[in-house]
């Protein structure tokens, strides 16, 4: 596949932060992998990275906002110039800052295990940037 | 207090993640009359965080009461995952259902 | 679903126009629809209709270009303000005119069929432009 | 000339679509032995309009030859699609094999 060709494209979707809507973003990003050409695992990795910061959102980002705030989930995917994909996991509510509970805190572990880089910006809501080398 | 009897096998297919969290609880609940239980998760296509969560919790319960458990996963998304979460050891993981009965009957004959 | 929330969604890719990057396209687009409460008929018929369109450019859109040219597909979808999906499908080479051949010309009529509104831009390159209505 | 006999069975599932176009053209090649052609389309689950013209051109040639074809078609989006290109009439369609099946039996007996 030709980088110049495939630089343009990008995924961008923004839903309720609600359990259901997780699987079917998941399912968004996995086609647009497919149509740039990622291999299986790769593909499988990244999505599994990326479905576990949905699921944060879903579990926690707005465990402590008033009920008037919008409670969105938000994906966003291209890759750059390097043909890294960047992919931003972002949501409207707060961190929420605690020690690690047994027999749970394997998101971030899940996803510190695929990613090649990724860094938790809490400044305005949450916004979980992962950057994946394209073998994996 | 009623004898325990036999290996009960679990069934769990498709996609396992947070939309099917209370479903996934609700199929591990209650195994109290079974000596021992395979966890037949070949058929999984996709596994998430929340459901390891889930299985932990159901194995941890299952320690608690002498009930041995065996999972069987054969996806290589769920078998990764499992790795990355750092949990290979945490679960008595088998790619075939015969080898993870075996074991268990094993289990329950020592007993 | 809020339409405030979705409203910023936004789904575009661009890949190489070869046939077997027709189906990854569709999957991503029907992900995308998913994830935004799309039901399954009119999930459907919208990939359904994004298909013809994506087929198209395959099979014609540079069938009578020079060998140097860029030859991508690209698709983008988004909801607009009064929450209809617009997707367009467009390429970089020439629209073919011709006359309809008997057993052939069935992509632009089931595309007729489905989208609420159809315009096809062939000023640069070819896009075409679709409307689809939430009920189908 | 050899006898042309029994109805033959061609089974197409999954995404017939453009990426499959030589596949689904290879296979609805050379039915020539058969009296009639039983087309099980029951398990596609997306269809567009390369398959459509692959399916016309098989039923056109089948016609030439006397030979009576049947489509099988249980899903939605394909029966909506024959719908939409204006073909509902084109093709006899069946919605299960057995009335298919039953149907091109009458033909060829009849022939
Ligand atoms: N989007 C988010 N919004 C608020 N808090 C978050 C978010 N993502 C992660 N966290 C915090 O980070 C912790 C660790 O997350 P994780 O490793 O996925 O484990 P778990 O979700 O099982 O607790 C969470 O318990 C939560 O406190
Ligand atoms: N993207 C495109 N680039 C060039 N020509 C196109 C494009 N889309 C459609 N056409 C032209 O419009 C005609 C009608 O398209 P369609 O109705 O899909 O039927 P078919 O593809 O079977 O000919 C095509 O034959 C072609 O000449």
């Amino acid at each position: 596949m030709h980088a110049r060709i495939v630089t343009r494209s990008q995924l961008s979707i923004r839903c309720p932060a609600q359990s259901q809507y997780v699987a079917p973003v998941r399912h968004a990003l996995a086609g647009f992998l497919q149509a740039l050409d990622f291999e299986r695992q790769p593909l499988e990795d990244i999505t599994t990275a990326a479905g576990e910061a949905l699921a944060n959102i879903v579990e926690h980002a707005y465990a402590r906002c008033r009920k008037t705030t919008e409670r969105y989930l938000e994906l966003t995917a291209k890759l750059d110039r390097e043909g890294r994909l960047r992919v931003v996991v972002s949501d409207g509510g707060s961190f929420v800052e605690r020690r690690k509970l047994p027999g749970r805190g394997f998101g971030l572990r899940i996803i510190r295990a695929i990613a090649a880089r990724l860094t938790i910006d809490t400044s305005d809501g949450t916004r979980v940037r992962m950057i994946f080398d394209r073998g994996s | 207090m009623k004898k325990k009897e036999g290996i009960k096998i679990i069934r769990l297919g498709g996609e396992l993640e947070i939309g099917r969290k209370d479903e996934i609880r609700d199929s591990l609940a209650s195994s109290d009359d079974a000596a021992a239980v395979l966890l037949d998760l070949g058929e999984v296509t996709y596994a998430d965080s929340i459901a390891l969560t889930e299985l932990l919790r159901f194995c941890a319960d299952s320690a608690r009461n002498q009930r041995p458990v065996a999972l069987v996963i054969k996806t290589p998304q769920f078998a990764r995952l499992v790795q990355y979460a750092g949990l290979a050891t945490a679960f008595k993981i088998f790619g075939e259902s015969s080898p993870a009965l075996e074991y268990l009957t094993e289990c329950t004959r020592e007993s």
